[in-house]
């Protein structure tokens, strides 16, 4: 039944990178379905922001670096990443502090877009 | 859509964020979020201007656990397990504010 | 109706299981379909055959193994976050197998509902 | 060394019951504490006052109800307990709604009671 | 005392609670807390507020990690695990805001 | 100066136990002693012998049993959050040893400093 069948997958990333891994494994999951030939659009709200962040160096904790990855999406032809504009103002950034292009939403409109969807799934 | 939040109003931002965010549908409150809509909780002002745009449900058992039962503020429906299958089943999508 | 479920915290840590398997009971109860319960982040953790909690406590490992054999559901842990975590079929209990992360997409392709637990 | 020796040990609960085991695992804690003869008091605030909170009822949720733990705290001689009266009234309740008898303290106080412990553990 | 907290001042309610409750002494902000104390945050006032009563220090290397080392506002000194070691050895007794 | 350690989360999942691993090297490399580091609720997770993360990530595990063998660390793993969750002496990894929770009451009484890593 899978064959073929394509489903609008949303993946809502609402937690700062490090402090826990989720940002990290839920990379591995979109990483994943673009396998599958799915729709998938990644939001960043709240500190999932900071996943996007420039110039992350994690050599003095000791941890990997996976930021560049979010660059290499493209290459997987996942490309509709939206971040809530209400989260950037909140945190002090702009899109010019992002690693990658994205197009800024403002809430209502994020909410809007999640009501399209036919799976979403949060980390 | 259905909206579930697990997390205490006043410990973590899932709550608010799903608020600001959220266009109508229903929310579902499980686990430590249920204190949100008790009476005296200083969230209780959140769930009541949720309520103009969307329905409100609470996870019963976890109200009982708490001890927080006899609270519950008017407007908000206490469901069971099987009533929060019936949630998921009955909105096309679901979306678990983490 | 289809479910898949996902569930990303561990046992007895966080409620989030716990909420899942009643949740998957209740749904079973009323005739629908589990279609996959994937373990993933901490949630690998369940399926750890070596848990033993006090005797008055709820055993969560067991009752997702039995639940799982009543009703022929796939119990799928996530092979990456299951190596980071120490979990291997040495350890893995019964009911549980051990897979890719694209058995979560398929699950989430494949039911018409897909629910998260976690933290 | 640790023989007679008398150390203030301070238990700062800030979590509620059952969304998480952080609450029973410090009352095991505290439990433990008791044998070693020290100077316990235990503070709860923020959702940590839930933890005292009058009629629970887990056997919907299937997990082991608690609670009566606190009221035996007496027991093993355990009675300095702390509340926070700028968490309470945030959450609606006040001391009739708790399990025990507690001690009330405004947040400035309680502040100025960590400062005279030797060892702070937060759960 | 030393007051460390861990967790990001817009997700959680630890700095809230931290800052309500201490008296003076020293606040560390390491792992994701260290975002309260960068340029534009929201949170930015409550630490230049507590600031009056408290010495401020951020865990650089938790900056470092996050891309956030040239937004530390002004005020608030940046230590690596050494000097974490040497806040934790200087104050009688610390408490971590979990 | 003497430190006690406390870690209540577990690897990977959450940062608190880097944070605590670079704390102690940290304070060691200054010639502090570390008591004991006492791991509780998931902390006891990083005692696991079967822990295999990918090749290019840290290995929490082997890091803390090395750090023990390089300092003499005693560290100790709460025998009742370790059943509950999994961890027994058939997976525990070296350096670690599974004890009551007497040992985190005695470090505290003993220890010039306690401090807590968890989330």
């Amino acid at each position: 039944m899978s064959e073929g069948t394509v489903k609008k997958f949303m993946f809502v990333n609402r937690k700062a990178p490090y402090g826990t891994i989720y940002a990290l494994e839920s990379l591995e999951v979109v990483l994943i379905s673009a396998a599958f030939d799915q729709d998938v659009s990644l939001v960043f709200m709240d500190d999932g922001v900071f996943q996007l962040k420039k110039g992350q160096q994690t050599k003095g904790i000791e941890n990997k670096n996976f930021s560049p990855t979010y660059r290499a999406l493209d290459g997987y032809d996942i490309e509709k990443l939206y971040v809530e504009q209400e989260s950037l103002e909140a945190r002090g950034l702009t899109e010019d502090d992002l690693l990658v292009d994205v197009t800024v939403l403002p809430k209502a409109e994020m909410g809007k877009l999640m009501e399209t969807m036919d799976v979403v799934l949060s980390f | 859509m259905l909206h579930i939040v697990n997390k205490s109003p006043l410990e973590r931002n899932a709550l608010d964020a799903c608020l600001r965010v959220a266009q109508g549908g229903a929310l579902l409150l499980t686990e430590d979020a249920v204190y949100a809509a008790t009476r005296g909780n200083a969230a209780v002002e959140k769930i009541t201007a949720a309520m103009a745009g969307m329905k409100v449900y609470v996870l019963g058992p976890d109200l009982d656990a708490r001890g927080m039962s006899d609270r519950l503020i008017e407007g908000v429906t206490s469901v069971g397990y099987d009533g929060f299958v019936d949630l998921v089943a009955e909105y096309p999508t679901n979306q678990s504010w983490l | 109706m289809k479910f898949a479920i996902l569930i990303n915290e561990g046992p007895y840590q966080h409620q989030a299981t716990d909420t899942a398997f009643l949740f998957c009971k209740a749904a079973l109860a009323k005739g629908h379909e589990i279609r996959r319960v994937f373990f993933y982040h901490d949630g690998v953790n369940n399926s750890s055959s070596l848990t033993e909690p006090p005797q008055d406590d709820r055993n969560i490992v067991q009752r997702w193994s039995k639940l799982a054999e009543e009703h022929k559901l796939d119990l799928v842990v996530c092979v990456a976050a299951a190596l980071r975590r120490g979990i291997k079929d040495e350890n893995l209990a019964p009911g549980f197998r051990i897979s890719g992360l694209g058995q979560l997409v398929e699950a989430g392709i494949e039911a018409d509902r897909l629910v998260t637990f976690g933290d």
